[in-house]
C-alpha cells in the first residue's frame, strides 16, 4: 500500500486547576503593558509532526500514541489533536 | 565613578556584581530598582544574571518594560556604558540594545561550567585591560545562551569587530566541542553599534576574586574603571 | 465552647471515611474524647493531616528523643523549621534536610523541584538567607526506562528551581541500587548563613496580633500530601495524581527577599512556610509553640479556584507560602514591604488568650479544638521491633570465597568496571545542571569531598555534605548509620573543616512491620553513639516512613548532612593530586579490622551482584582520632591533597584523586607489595572505614608521623605523585604491577552515566516535556 | 457597549531556516521509540488567552498586538492567530 506524508498539529495545556505561574506571569505582564482586558493567559507547547501513514486516520493513532509514550506529561498535561492534512 | 546593577523581580546575579565591584575593584556601586526611572547619575549600568520574571515566556522578554528599562536606553542612546551579563544579555537583546536572540542552548539543558574564551578585540571600552587573543576562564550558568542572529547581522557584527567574546579550548581555539550552548560562530559576547553596550552570557563578575578561581573576569571591570577615569 | 456545627454538603463521618483519612479506631476515639464529641468533616480533616507520620512523628519521636541535640555551637535545636549552628564572628548557619520521596515517585520534575521550594522556605524563615542547597538521591538501576525518567525529571526539577532562586546546589550524592525502583528517595538540603542575632523562630505571641497569610493565593493543589507521605506507594498512588504540586520558583524568589526584609523590619513576630498540611499544620504549629490561641478565618484566605471549601483551603498544600504573625498595629507596614516585592498580603486570623485552635467561615465556626497541643497531643507508638531472620543470615554469610569472574584476571578490568559504576562515576552530568557559583561563596563545588563556602565579613568556611551508604545500613543497621555520620565527618574533614552539627532525613519503610521498626530504632542509635563520639549534635532533620512499594521497603536509608567548619580559608584542601613527587599517604590501616572483608562492598554488588556479608565496621573513636590527625596536619600546612575511601574503598579512592578533575590527570606510583598476599581484589576494594588518602610534600613527612602517633592513627606512606606519568600505576608484589592508563580510568569514570542518560528516549521526553512550560 | 470574553490560540513557532534541536531531538526520540515514519518535528508555544472584547474582531486585534510585543520575539519567531471564539 501506497504511504504518504502527512502533517498533524498537537497541542499540549498544563492540566486545569494546576497552578500555571507561566501563564500567570504573563498575565500580569501584559495587563501591565495596558492589555487591561485580559482575563487568562496559558502556555502549552504547540508541536508539529509529519509523518509517513497509509491514511490519515492511521497518522492520526500514531501521533495519539507518541503523545502518550512521549510528548505529554500524563500526570500534569492533556493533549489534542489536529486533522492530519496531506503534506 | 558609580556603578548601578539593576534589580528585577527575579535577578539574583545583582548581588554578585555588586560585590565584585565594590570589594575587588573597590569602586562605588548602588542598586537601582526596576520600579524607578532614576539612574542616580551613575556612570555604567549593569543588567545582571538571573531570571528576571522567572525567564516565563522568554529570557528577558518581560523585563524589558520595565520602567528602569526606558532610562537605560537613554543613557545607552547618550554613550554611556552598559554591561549586560546572562540575562541582562537576554533583556538587552529584547529590548533592541543589542542585535540578534539568545535561545535555549542546543543541548537544551542548562550548562553550568567554567569555559575558556578567547578576547576577539581587546580594543573596547570593556576589554583594554586584557591582550588581544587572550584565553580567560570564566563560569557560565545558562539554558538559553544560543546566540542566534540573521546572517546580514552576524556578517555585520563580525565586519565590524564587534564579537568581543568566543567560547574556545584551553589553547585558545575556537572549536564546536568547546562551544557550550550552539552559539552561532562560537559567539560568547558583542557589542553595540558605538561599543558602549556589551553583552555576554558567561559571568566575569564570578570571577574576581582568587579565593574562588581564577579571577580573569577582574581585567573587564578594571577596563571600564580606566577608561571612564579619563 | 462554641457551637460547631456539620458545614452543609460535608460528608457524614462514617467508619469508612475515617479510615479514608488515615486515622486508626483509637486515634478517632482520642478524638472524640479531646473534642467531647464527633468530629465534622473539617476536623476530621485537620486532624487526619496533624497526627499523619509526617507532620507528628508518632512512630520515631521517642526514638528521637535519645538523640544529642546540645553543644555550646547550638544557637537552635530540632523543634524548629530549622536547626541553627554558631559559626563564630557573630554569624550563624542554619540548615536542614527534607524528603519528597513521594512526590517525585509521581511527578519527578515538579516533585524534585517542590521539595527544593519547601526546605528553602524552612531556612530563611529562620532569618537566614540560604547559600547553598544540597541533594542526596537514590534511584533503581539505570537499566531500568522509568529509572531513567525519574532520574532526568528530578535532576532538572532540582536544578531549575534552585537555579532560578538563585542557590547554587553545591554537593550531594546520587546511588543507584534496584532497592529502590519503584520508590526513589529525594532528599533536599538547605544551608544559610545569618548574623546570630537575627535569628528568628516560628513562635505565634503576643495576643492580639494578626496572622496574615502572604505569597501565593491556594489552590486545590496538593491536598492531603501529609498523609499521602504516609502511606506506602501503591498502585492507587496513582489516582492520587492531581494532588501534584507545581513548584514557582519565581514566586519563591520574590518571597525569599519579601521574607528577609520582613524579618530584619522588626514589624513581624514568627514566620513559618505553609508546607506538608499547609494552613493546618503552619498554624497550628506557630500556636503549639507560643502555648497560644489561634482563630482563623478561612473566608479571607485568598484563593485561587471558587467554591472551595474550609476543608481544602485548610489542608491545600499550594506551594510558595507563608504564614505571618505581625505585630498589631503594623499591618501596613508588612502590606507595604510585601507590595513592593508584588507578593500579596491578607490578614486572616488573630492570636488570642483562648486557648483554643478555632477555624471560621466568616462567622460560623467550623472547626475548634480545646487547648494548643494539637500537633503533640497526637498518639505516640513503639510497635514491635525485631530483626529478620533474611537479614541475620546475609550478614553471617561468607563472602571470602566468592570466585573471581574470568574477566577479573586483568584487574584493569575491574577497577574500569568499579569506576563506571553510576554509584561510583562522576556525577557532573547531574550537577552541571546545577548553577553552582551563583552568589560567589563557591570555594570548592560539586566534585571535592564536600563542598566549601566562604563566609563573608570573616576569614571562615563552611563544608558541607550529605552521605549514607543505605546497604551497609540494611545488611547492619546500627554500624550503618555510625557509618554515615562518620563517612559524612571524613568528607567535610577532608576539605579542611572540623565537623559541627548535623541535621538528618531518615528513610525508612513502615514503621508497622517488625523488621523496619528496628531498622529504625537501631540507626538512630547508631547516629546518637557517632554523634556523641564526633561532637556534632544533631540539630534537626527529617523522617520518611513508609518508603516502600508491592516489591518491599527500600533499604534503610538515614541520610547524614552534616556542617563542618573550617577558621581560615587558607586551610581549604582539595581532593585531586597535583604536584610531583608528593608523596602519598594513607591514614588508618589499609585493611580496617582483620574481620573488614568484601562485606557489603560495592565491589561485590558491582562486579558479583552480591549484597552480603558484614559491612566494614565503624568505629567512631578512630574515626574522630583519624580526623583530628588529618586537621592539624591540615593546619600545619603539611597537606597538598585529601580524599577519604568510601564506596569501591581504596582502588577507587587513588583512582579519583588521579582522575577526577578531568582537564588535569594526575598519575601515581603506588605499592601495596608488603600486602602481596592479600588478594588484590581485597586489597584496593574493602571498604574499611577511618582512611583517609592524602598527600604532601616529602619534607613533611616527619611531622606528619609525628601528628598521627599523637592522635593513635597508622600512617602509612604508599606511593608518590607522578605528574608527568599517563598511568597510575599499583604495585603489587614482585611482577605484579596493574598499569592503568588515565586516560582509560577518566573514560570510565566521566563517560558512564552521560553514555547512558544522553542516550536515553526518557531523558529526551524530560527533555520536551520542560520545554516550554516550564523555566 | 457590552463586553465578552474571547478565547484566542496563539501559535508562536521558530522561524524557519533557525537550527531547532529541539525537533531533531523529539525526532530522534520518536525513532527509536519505534515511530520509524516520523519525518520531522517542530516545537512551538501554545498560547491560550482569554479576553474581554466588544467583539471578535477586535478580541483578534488586541491578541495581534500582544503577540507583536510581547508574546512573540521578531528575530526568531513567527505567529499565528486562530479566530476568537466567545467562552
Ligand atoms: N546530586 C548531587 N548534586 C550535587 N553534587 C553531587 C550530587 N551527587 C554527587 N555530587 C558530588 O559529586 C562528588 C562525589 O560524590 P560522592 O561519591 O558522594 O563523594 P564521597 O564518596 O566523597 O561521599 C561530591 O563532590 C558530591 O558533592
Ligand atoms: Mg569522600
Amino acid at each position: 500500500m501506497k504511504h504518504r506524508v502527512y502533517r498533524i498539529a498537537v497541542h499540549i495545556v498544563p492540566r486545569a486547576g494546576l497552578l500555571d505561574p507561566q501563564g500567570d506571569t504573563i498575565t500580569d505582564a501584559l495587563h501591565s503593558l495596558g492589555f487591561k482586558h485580559v482575563q487568562s493567559v496559558h502556555v502549552g507547547r504547540h508541536i508539529v509532526i509529519e509523518t509517513e501513514a497509509p491514511d490519515a486516520l492511521q497518522a492520526e493513532t500514531a501521533v495519539q500514541e507518541m503523545c502518550e509514550k512521549l510528548l505529554a506529561n500524563p500526570v500534569t498535561e492533556d493533549f489534542e489533536i489536529t486533522s492530519a492534512v496531506p503534506v | 565613578m558609580k556603578f548601578g546593577i539593576v534589580t528585577f523581580p527575579g535577578s539574583n546575579c545583582d548581588y554578585d556584581a555588586y560585590r565584585a565591584v565594590v570589594d575587588q575593584l573597590r569602586a562605588e556601586a548602588t542598586y537601582l530598582w526596576h520600579k524607578t526611572e532614576d539612574l542616580e547619575g551613575v556612570d555604567v549600568v549593569v543588567l545582571p544574571g538571573g531570571f528576571s520574571y522567572g525567564d516565563y515566556l522568554r529570557a528577558g522578554a518581560i523585563a524589558r518594560f520595565s520602567p528602569i528599562m526606558r532610562q537605560v536606553v537613554e543613557h545607552a542612546r547618550r554613550g554611556g556604558p552598559v554591561l549586560a551579563i546572562c540575562n541582562g544579555f537576554q533583556i538587552a537583546c529584547e529590548a533592541g540594545l543589542l542585535p540578534g536572540a539568545l535561545v535555549r542552548n542546543a543541548g537544551m539543558r542548562f550548562v553550568s561550567d567554567a569555559v575558556h574564551l578567547r578576547v576577539e578585540n581587546a580594543g573596547t571600552l570593556f576589554t583594554s585591560g586584557y591582550e588581544q587573543g587572550a584565553v580567560l576562564r570564566i563560569p557560565i550558568a545558562h539554558g538559553e545562551g544560543r546566540y542566534v542572529a540573521d546572517s546580514t547581522t552576524i556578517g555585520r557584527l563580525e565586519d565590524d569587530d564587534r564579537i568581543v567574546f568566543r567560547y574556545c579550548d584551553p589553547a585558545g581555539a575556537v572549536t564546536g566541542d568547546a562551544n557550550p550552548n550552539g552559539s552561532m560562530r562560537g559567539i560568547a559576547g558583542i557589542v553595540s553599534d558605538e561599543g558602549n553596550v556589551l553583552g555576554m552570557m558567561p559571568h566575569p563578575e564570578r570571577a574576581v576574586d582568587p579565593l574562588l578561581g581564577p579571577p580573569d573576569g577582574l581585567p573587564l571591570f578594571e577596563s571600564l574603571l580606566a577608561r571612564m577615569a579619563v | 465552647m462554641t457551637m460547631v456545627a456539620p458545614r452543609p454538603g460535608d460528608p457524614r463521618i462514617t467508619s469508612a471515611l475515617v479510615a479514608e483519612h488515615g486515622l486508626t479506631d483509637d486515634e478517632f476515639q482520642r478524638l472524640v474524647r479531646m473534642l467531647g464529641r464527633e468530629p465534622t468533616f473539617t476536623e476530621l480533616g485537620i486532624i487526619s493531616a496533624l497526627w499523619s507520620e509526617h507532620c507528628s512523628y508518632k512512630h520515631s519521636r521517642s526514638l528521637l528523643k535519645t538523640l544529642p541535640t546540645e553543644g555550646p555551637q547550638v544557637l537552635q535545636g530540632p523543634g524548629e523549621n530549622a536547626g541553627v549552628v554558631s559559626v563564630g564572628d557573630g554569624l550563624a548557619v542554619a540548615f536542614k534536610i527534607e524528603s519528597h520521596n513521594h512526590p517525585s515517585a509521581v511527578e519527578p520534575y515538579q516533585g524534585a523541584a517542590t521539595g527544593v521550594g519547601g526546605i528553602l522556605r524552612d531556612v530563611f524563615t529562620m532569618g537566614a538567607r540560604p547559600i547553598a542547597m544540597l541533594n542526596s538521591l537514590r534511584f533503581g538501576s539505570l537499566d531500568n526506562a522509568r529509572v531513567r525518567y525519574l532520574f532526568a525529571g528530578v535532576v532538572k526539577g532540582i536544578g531549575d528551581y534552585g537555579n532560578c532562586v538563585g542557590i547554587p546546589t553545591v554537593a550531594g550524592e546520587i546511588v543507584f541500587d534496584d532497592a529502590y525502583e519503584t520508590n526513589p528517595l529525594v532528599n533536599a538540603m538547605c544551608v544559610g548563613v545569618m548574623k546570630e542575632s537575627e535569628l528568628i523562630t516560628a513562635k505565634a505571641e503576643g495576643i492580639g496580633n494578626p496572622i496574615i497569610a502572604v505569597g501565593a493565593r491556594t489552590g486545590r493543589d496538593g491536598i492531603h500530601g501529609a498523609s499521602f507521605a504516609s502511606e506506602d506507594l501503591s498502585e492507587a498512588s496513582d489516582a492520587k495524581r492531581p494532588r501534584v504540586q507545581v513548584g514557582d520558583p519565581f514566586t519563591e524568589k520574590l518571597l525569599l527577599e519579601a521574607s528577609l526584609e520582613l524579618i530584619r523590619s522588626g514589624h513581624i513576630v514568627a514566620i513559618q512556610d505553609m508546607g506538608a498540611a499547609g494552613l493546618t499544620s503552619s498554624s497550628a504549629e506557630m500556636a503549639e509553640r507560643g502555648e497560644v490561641g489561634v482563630t482563623i478565618d478561612v473566608s479571607k484566605v485568598p484563593v485561587r479556584e471558587e467554591g472551595m471549601t474550609p476543608y481544602e483551603i485548610l489542608l491545600s498544600e499550594s506551594q510558595e507560602r507563608m504564614l505571618v504573625v505581625a505585630k498589631r498595629g503594623h499591618e501596613d507596614a508588612v502590606s507595604e514591604i510585601l507590595t513592593r516585592w508584588d507578593l500579596t498580603a491578607a490578614v486572616i486570623g488573630e492570636v488570642i488568650a483562648e486557648p483554643v485552635y478555632r477555624v471560621t467561615e466568616g462567622d460560623t465556626v467550623v472547626a475548634e479544638f480545646p487547648g494548643s497541643r494539637l500537633v503533640t497531643d497526637c498518639p505516640r507508638y513503639s510497635p514491635e521491633a525485631r530483626e529478620s531472620d533474611e537479614i541475620v543470615r546475609l550478614r553471617a554469610t561468607d563472602v571470602a570465597g566468592v570466585p573471581e569472574l574470568p574477566e577479573e584476571k586483568d584487574p584493569l578490568w575491574t577497577l574500569e568496571r568499579m569506576l563506571s559504576s553510576p554509584t561510583i562515576a562522576s556525577k557532573a552530568w547531574a550537577y552541571r545542571q546545577y548553577d553552582s557559583t551563583v552568589r560567589t561563596n563557591t570555594v570548592i563545588g560539586p566534585g571535592g569531598d564536600a563542598a566549601v563556602l566562604r563566609l563573608r565579613a570573616s576569614n571562615r568556611a563552611i563544608a558541607v555534605k550529605t552521605d549514607c551508604n543505605g546497604r551497609y545500613v540494611y545488611l547492619s543497621p546500627r554500624n550503618g548509620a555510625r557509618a554515615a555520620v562518620c563517612e559524612a565527618a571524613r568528607n567535610v574533614a577532608c576539605t579542611g573543616a572540623r565537623p559541627l552539627a548535623i541535621t538528618n532525613c531518615l528513610n525508612f519503610g513502615n514503621p508497622k512491620r517488625p523488621e523496619n521498626f528496628f531498622q529504625l530504632s537501631e540507626a538512630i542509635a547508631g547516629i546518637g553513639e557517632a554523634c556523641r563520639a564526633l561532637d556534632t549534635p544533631v540539630t534537626g532533620g527529617n523522617v520518611s516512613l513508609y518508603n516502600e512499594s508491592p516489591s518491599g521497603a527500600v533499604y534503610p536509608t538515614p541520610v547524614i548532612g552534616m556542617l563542618g567548619l573550617i577558621d581560615d580559608v587558607a586551610h581549604v584542601t582539595p581532593a585531586t593530586w597535583s604536584v610531583d613527587d608528593d608523596v602519598i599517604v594513607l591514614l588508618g590501616e589499609i585493611l580496617g579490622e582483620p574481620a573488614d572483608g568484601l562485606g557489603g562492598s560495592e565491589y561485590l554488588a558491582r562486579i558479583h551482584g552480591i549484597v552480603a556479608g558484614a559491612p566494614p565496621k565503624c568505629d567512631a573513636d578512630l574515626e574522630r582520632d583519624t580526623i583530628a590527625c588529618l586537621l592539624e596536619c591540615i593546619r600545619g600546612g603539611h597537606v597538598r591533597s585529601a580524599h577519604d575511601c568510601s564506596d569501591g574503598g581504596l582502588g577507587v579512592a587513588l583512582a579519583e584523586c588521579a582522575v577526577a578533575d578531568r582537564s588535569a590527570l594526575v598519575g601515581a606510583e603506588i605499592n601495596v607489595s608488603a600486602w602481596h598476599d592479600v588478594p588484590l581484589r581485597e586489597l584496593l576494594y574493602n571498604e574499611a572505614q577511618a582512611r583517609i588518602v592524602i598527600t604532601a610534600p616529602e619534607s613533611s613527612l616527619g611531622e606528619i608521623a609525628r601528628i598521627a602517633v599523637k592522635h593513635r592513627v597508622a600512617p602509612m606512606m604508599i606511593g608518590r605523585v607522578r605528574a608527568g606519568s599517563r598511568s597510575l600505576e599499583i604495585k603489587h608484589g614482585k611482577n605484579r604491577t596493574l598499569v592503568a592508563p588515565l586516560e582509560r580510568l577518566a573514560a570510565a569514570y566521566h563517560d558512564a552515566i552521560p553514555a547512558i542518560m544522553e542516550a536515553s528516549i526518557e531523558s529526551a521526553a524530560v527533555l520536551e516535556q520542560a520545554a516550554v512550560t516550564t523555566v
